[in-house]
């Protein structure tokens, strides 16, 4: 009974919202947009500032809300925002200061159908901004993409963990689909917010009051070129750390395939399905899974490339990681895309019909 | 003072059932039907025709823009 | 064994919470499960549907384009969902409000007088208890005693009062279900 | 004298303007929105200007605003409608601009687009629709959320400790130099909204006047967000909102001596 | 003499101010930020709207300036704005909804370093922001690189009727170089701007007043996925014809080379420089330059591929471009990358001997 | 009595305070910015807390005001200094919170941040450099330009027809519940900077008491965007900014009835 | 009333001659020097030693902070 | 022919104006031209420099790693650019405030004291076209009277009466100049 007890039914926005109070968050700022109002809401809800002194704040806009996430991450606090599409666009200026600045901290996307107003159902179409940068500048997120609730609680512990490892902001690419569906989910223990003692010591960077130390100052400003492309270069020796260490991917009967689907989130759950409905028909399909988007797992596609017949990109956009795909697989062997558009989902049969009709000749 | 005999003509497919006119009017006269709309709105109804006064009060305050209103003075 | 299920009604006809409860008793049943709205500004009228799967192995698409089971409680979910069921799969409607019988000849369908028994019975609120009631007559995919456990486990205690009469019209709901042909 | 006999052209008194389209709201039932957009259409018709108004709609309940008045609109990113507003204006001065926002739109996220239109004097209408509340998202809390007030981010009540104080964003734009005219109406009630409608035609004209900025703000109900009916939703407007956003004139320049 | 008069001596961002007024731009909206404020600062000494009628305002922020900009296009006016690296990265929400409600206009981005505030000095990191969608959702910009004083005038008469051919939003990406550098310039010919007659014909969906026509609706908002994904489809659709029909580059000794420097903007200067160099020593370099980022010269290069030992990308940026040369090589010869970071420019010489080293063995 | 003679320790009454690093300033001879800085820093050495005191910067000439003053500092993007220093306040309540805001950055593209900031009555210092211009970028018209003033975006002076009104924003910061100080001092001479060290204090003050928001304006001279030497910027400034923004305190919640 | 005699120190380098301290000497006593500091300013001298009341006002108005006054009460 | 010099000096020197004036006379000369400032907040003091091309071909990069001539008007502009001159090239220099020589044995070396002559003219605002004047008496990249022309369609009519003043420091500049060792 004690194991049941922990498995909760929830969405997958709730869900984040759970981990962040379980994991020691300090802080969440946010401001409302469908599909992912839950996160905010159910941490209204939960008045973590009671228990865990968690804050939780409203702010009056997006901006404001990844302004807010600088000034907290700045303090070496634990904290993250979420958003959609619109709202993350604008926080683009934001988060292109905070990779600077070098901040570990959590964005939230959960991803609804563009471009512009578009629709509230969910899209992969803000692939490219997550993995390629929105914002100005040469920088990198480290964009996790959750395809299941439990997942969200996971990454959500997990993007902080590493945005901290790293001193650099991390993401949780969802979408509608993950952020409003229900499913079990074991919730991550719970961990203390660490004391002001531990962050000062852990961040001795952060802006905690100069105490028997030079004065600390976040900033991303250098007048000079040649002080600004050290900056630059620092990130990118970082960036190939991440690129070396964090490569998460998750492969489904890809051992014997000779076709890959690439797929990931709530896509990679159709993914699934495809493989079964394929498999069911005789052809050898797997499911690759990136769970980092950056950094690809380009390396093991590239090693999928030596043995398969071809790749298809599955993405809720008009084709956008797809690129990574092809960039891994270098024109070895054909790489196809499938998508649907502005918040359709598709369905795993028409994905297996365009698969043959695309690759499987 | 004048008297006023009024009507009301209620688009049904429109209604809401919000019964706001149904407390807007000063005669009290409106009142929901037990049928719904393809909406599976119950819709409102003028329940005493002969009360109608034709004040429009009721057209004021339709959010939806359902009620045409007609008078005649007496 | 998995079982894809959907719902689909008015906004307030209790779609979402109904296919949560269902979904709720099949966790405590030890199942996989996904339970996914067409979410969307539903306060705001219009429809609502949810789509839950229940299945003794890891679920893969939560977004289906074919179901086992279709409960509809409304014209347009009717004209949208009977369409999309596999050959032997089973609808569940309420006939209050519609316009037109079910058509296909190669499922099995099933009627439940939810609106009026609600009516009767006093308690609109039910509604969607009735429903399920009928449902679970029908496929049992979950037990009963599971679908009260979930319910009070959902419920805040404040709310508990109210369980008898959800289970009422559960089995109410159980004995009016008719089958259709 | 039967129904069938009244019912003739000669004796309509009130029916749906022409300005609003056919195509059925798409709001919850009993919401304040319909009435201002009848208002803001009779006005429209009344005065004429038809073909020369452009409306910008939010982001919000009402940003669907476009299907229901028929008269050319934008429909502007969360908050931005101000400054939509500001460029159609200024590239085509001759026409009557106006933007209808909800509380979010103009008072959270376009806060800074509000006052600057405002303080420049962009000779636009400003409909300001103050539900306390965010409609279109499911009931958030909202600058102008009233102390106490229960919203699903801030479920135990708005704490003025915790979330700030409700905005009176009207008065401080009828603080501005650039606006001309600044009222505060409500439409829950037969003599308010006959009141709302004079305010409303005012406002449209100063914009055709080139006076300034003109703005109305409609203390308005949410019952979905506030999860009351309708009926009880307007009750607890007069016994609440009202208090704190009192209604009737903040600024009017061709009174003289306003508010010294 | 007639010549002589037409022939001025200005920066880059004057340009840019001179031009628009001159194709008869209705309205400018923009914000002070460096290295392009002289744009605004040109129109507003110039006072165009004393002569030709055009409205110029400094808005409160670049946010507002992009709506105004939306605003303004909706209207079926000729609109521009401009900004740099920071104030670009705030106008990412608006630009998407642009070009979702698909309306015609120019965004001017002189780029700097970044990420973050960065620093004032050139860049174009900002090349994957413009080419890739730094907003939400599936969008392409018409991207144009100018690399002298005069492209930057007649790129944006360019620009901006491709974006009245289009009905699509279109970008001049240029740096602090090309936008604070003087060189000649003979400015465009003057052309009136267009009566409001004009522009209810050529632009019918414009919101100018309902006068004997359905009411004109400007949105980018479809509640149904399936709308949604229609307004996709006819983007993409658009799309790709403007891939068909516009992609604009110019090579330097490309006929006989061995080897390509791919290099946009300011670098290419530099790039032309490196030919120079290269050739002196006997190495057949080539430079193609892209012109339209977007759309890229993917078959000018495949095409080249076939003649050519190997290709480097030349950037401002820590590589970005290069993924799009990767991409259209797709595998067949190598393609290396140099670049300097954070608004340091490379020299041909450095340039050279990289290439020297990277590729030519 | 030679000079040597005088100079010893105990005869020292002015110098420069421990709380300024000794990196030169890189603002413009005779800028107000330097003055301010110092005041700043003396408030902060006489009240004690250094140790505590964490500063948000600007994006402005004062971006760079973290390199002068020795506490921890952070750096905002254009605008979004209150943002930044919400977030910091909240999660180190103890810590003493200030931003320093150019009225470009404060008053144009962080309107919203500022007045929901102060709205919400944040336990935080806002200290405002109004000097009628953004004189980083080279000396374009702000919210707070005159009328009549020329920069190099209104090079004919600004034409409040076209542009909007010199914007008075600490008076809205004013009429908002959060605040509980809003005042408005210079630093052109002895008198005044000495009532300014006051206010600054004050304001320091109360957020470590945490009596909500406290705005400390300072009309200031920008003399290279204005084009003047210093000590004409100056006498300009008495003339002309004092006309528009006259100085004193605009509340101050200890006073009862203020501004009733 | 008693009499002050004071000094000032001027920090040359960071001196930029922006002259305010000049304007607000009450004395008048402050002047520019001839040289130039590594940053090309002329920088600010005490011309009249003697007159210097050590009243600070110099020292209050520099924004770079570049003056030290020193006083003595005779 | 294309010839790439670097005008560097404190901000408020007059340096990119110098430029300038040297820019446009080339392009009234018919070459072509480029005229590149290292841009930033200069009012806030610091140093500032041009790079001026001229050339009778299409120029490449507007960005120089060297140079054929340099004018340096402060200490730190020698230290940053007389180590980039080509071999061969033209170093000119206003001795005021310099704390040391140049060193370099394989360029031509030039002195101008342009800031004494300037005060001795009582004419500061002129100081820049002193030094012109002495460039142009080392290297006649353009003519002179194309120089008159130049300032003449750039200056505002108002301040047409300054031409005299420039001009006579312009010519007191070719005087003045002397080569070095
Ligand atoms: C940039 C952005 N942020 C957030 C949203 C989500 N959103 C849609 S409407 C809305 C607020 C609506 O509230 P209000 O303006 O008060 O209008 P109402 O619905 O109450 O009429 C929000 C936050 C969005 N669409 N875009
Ligand atoms: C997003 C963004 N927009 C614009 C700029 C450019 N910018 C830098 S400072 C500034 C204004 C400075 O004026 P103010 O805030 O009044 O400060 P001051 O320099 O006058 O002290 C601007 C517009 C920027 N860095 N970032
Ligand atoms: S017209 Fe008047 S009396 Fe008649 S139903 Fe309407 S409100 Fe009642
Ligand atoms: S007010 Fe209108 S929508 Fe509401 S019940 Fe009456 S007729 Fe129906
Ligand atoms: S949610 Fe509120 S504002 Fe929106 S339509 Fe419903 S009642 Fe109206
Ligand atoms: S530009 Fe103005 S505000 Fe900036 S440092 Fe110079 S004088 Fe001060
Ligand atoms: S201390 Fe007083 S008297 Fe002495 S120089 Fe300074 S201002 Fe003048
Ligand atoms: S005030 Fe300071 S910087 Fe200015 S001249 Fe005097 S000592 Fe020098
Ligand atoms: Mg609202
Ligand atoms: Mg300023």
């Amino acid at each position: 009974m004690k194991v049941m007890e922990e498995i909760k039914l929830m969405k997958g926005n709730e869900a984040i919202a759970h981990a962040a109070i379980r994991c020691g968050c300090d802080g969440y700022f946010g401001y409302p947009i469908t599909p992912q109002s839950e996160v905010m809401e159910t941490l209204m809800q939960e008045k973590p500032w009671e228990t865990t002194g968690m804050v939780v704040l409203q702010a009056e806009s997006e901006v404001a809300a990844i302004n807010m996430v600088y000034g907290g991450a700045g303090c070496g606090k634990k904290v993250l925002t979420s958003s959609s599409s619109p709202g993350v666009s604008l926080k683009q200026e934001g988060i292109s200061y905070i990779a600077c600045a070098e901040l570990p901290c959590l964005i939230v996307n959960v991803m609804r159908g563009g471009p512009g107003l578009g629709t509230i159902q969910p899209s992969q179409a803000d692939y490219f901004q997550a993995v390629k940068g929105g914002g100005h500048g040469d920088y990198k997120l480290i964009v996790l993409a959750p395809s299941s609730v439990q997942e969200m609680a996971d990454f959500t512990v997990l993007a902080l963990d590493l945005a901290f490892k790293y001193n650099t902001p991390s993401m949780l690419l969802a979408d509608g689909i993950v952020g409003q569906m229900m499913e079990k989910v074991v919730l991550p223990p719970f961990v203390p917010r660490r004391t002001e003692e531990e962050i000062r010591q852990q961040c001795p960077w952060a802006t905690t009051g100069k105490v028997n130390r030079k004065s600390n100052v976040i900033t991303s400003l250098a007048l000079q070129a040649e002080e600004m492309e050290e900056t630059n270069l620092r990130l990118q020796r970082k960036y190939a750390q991440i690129v070396e260490n964090e490569v998460r991917f998750e492969e489904v009967q890809c051992d014997d395939a000779d076709y890959i689907l690439v797929a990931f989130g709530s896509c990679a759950r159709v993914g699934e399905k495809v493989v079964e409905l394929a498999r069911n028909e005789g052809i050898k399909l797997g499911l690759l899974r990136p769970i980092t988007l950056w950094p690809f797992p380009t390396k093991e596609i590239q090693r999928l490339a030596k043995q398969v017949k071809g790749f298809m990109s599955l993405e809720l956009s008009a084709g956008q990681m797809v690129e990574d795909v092809r960039l891994a697989v270098n024109g070895t062997v054909p790489v196809e895309f499938y998508g649907r558009q502005g918040g359709v989902v598709p369905l795993a049969e028409e994905t297996l019909a365009a698969l043959k009709e695309k690759l499987v000749k | 003072m004048a008297k006023f005999k009024g009507t009301v003509v209620v688009n049904t497919d429109c209604c809401k059932g919000c019964e706001l006119c149904i407390e807007a009017c000063p005669l009290k006269i409106l009142g929901m039907s037990h049928h719904c709309n393809s909406k599976g709105y119950h819709y409102v109804e003028l329940k005493d025709e002969d009360a109608c006064i034709g004040c429009a009060s009721c057209g004021y305050v339709c959010p939806d823009a359902c009620l045409t209103i007609y008078k005649v003075k007496l | 064994m998995k079982t894809e299920i959907i719902i689909a009604g008015f906004g307030g006809q209790g779609v979402l919470s109904m296919g949560r409860i269902l979904a709720y008793a099949g966790m405590l049943q030890g199942k996989e499960i996904t339970w996914m709205p067409a979410y969307g500004p539903e306060q705001r009228g219009g429809t609502a549907n949810v789509t839950v799967i229940l299945s003794d192995e890891r679920i893969s698409s939560p977004v289906l384009q074919q179901f086992d089971i279709a409960v509809v409680l409304n014209q347009p979910s009717m004209d949208k969902f009977e369409p999309r069921l596999k050959s032997g799969g089973i609808l569940l409607y309420d006939s209050n409000g519609m316009t037109r019988k079910p058509k296909r000849k190669d499922i099995s369908i099933y009627r439940i007088d939810a609106t009026d028994m609600a009516t009767e019975m006093n308690a609109p609120k039910t509604f969607n208890m009735i429903v399920l009631g009928g449902l679970l007559q029908v496929v049992p995919v979950v037990e009963i005693d599971k679908v009260m456990l979930g319910l009070q486990n959902t419920l805040p205690e404040r709310h508990h009062h109210l369980l008898p009469a959800n289970e009422a019209a559960l089995r109410k709901g159980m004995e009016i279900v008719e089958k259709e042909e | 004298m039967t129904a069938k006999e009244i019912i003739k052209p000669e004796n309509l008194v009130y029916t749906k303007t022409k300005v609003m389209t056919d195509v059925p709201m798409h709001y919850c039932p009993g919401c304040s929105h319909g009435v201002i957009h009848k208002l803001i259409a009779e006005a429209i018709e009344e005065m004429g200007i038809q073909e020369k108004t452009i409306g910008v709609a939010p982001v919000g309940c009402s940003v669907f605003a476009y299907n229901y008045l028929d008269v050319d609109f934008q429909e502007a990113a969360h908050g931005r409608a101000p400054a939509v507003a500001t460029a159609i204006k200024r590239l085509q001065p001759d026409k009557c601009v106006f933007t209808y926002q909800g509380d979010g739109d103009l008072a959270a996220i376009g806060t800074a687009e509000t006052i600057h239109t405002c303080n420049r004097g962009e000779n636009i209408v400003i409909f300001f629709i103050n539900n306390a509340i965010y409609g279109m998202t499911g009931g958030q809390m909202a600058p102008t959320t009233l102390e106490g007030m229960k919203t699903s981010t801030c479920p135990y009540g708005r704490n003025t400790d915790i979330y700030g104080f409700p905005l009176k964003i009207s008065d401080l734009l009828a603080e501005l130099d650039g606006t001309c005219y600044v009222t505060r109406q409500s439409v829950h009630k037969v003599g308010n909204i006959v009141k709302a409608k004079k305010a409303i035609k005012k406002a449209l004209q100063n914009s055709m006047d080139g006076k300034g900025t003109s703005v109305v703000e409609f203390v308005s109900s949410c019952n979905s967000g506030w999860k009351m009916s309708p009926h009880k939703a307007n009750l607890w407007m007069e016994e609440n909102m009202f208090a704190k956003y009192p209604l009737g004139d903040l600024k009017d320049t061709e009174k003289k001596h306003y508010g010294q």
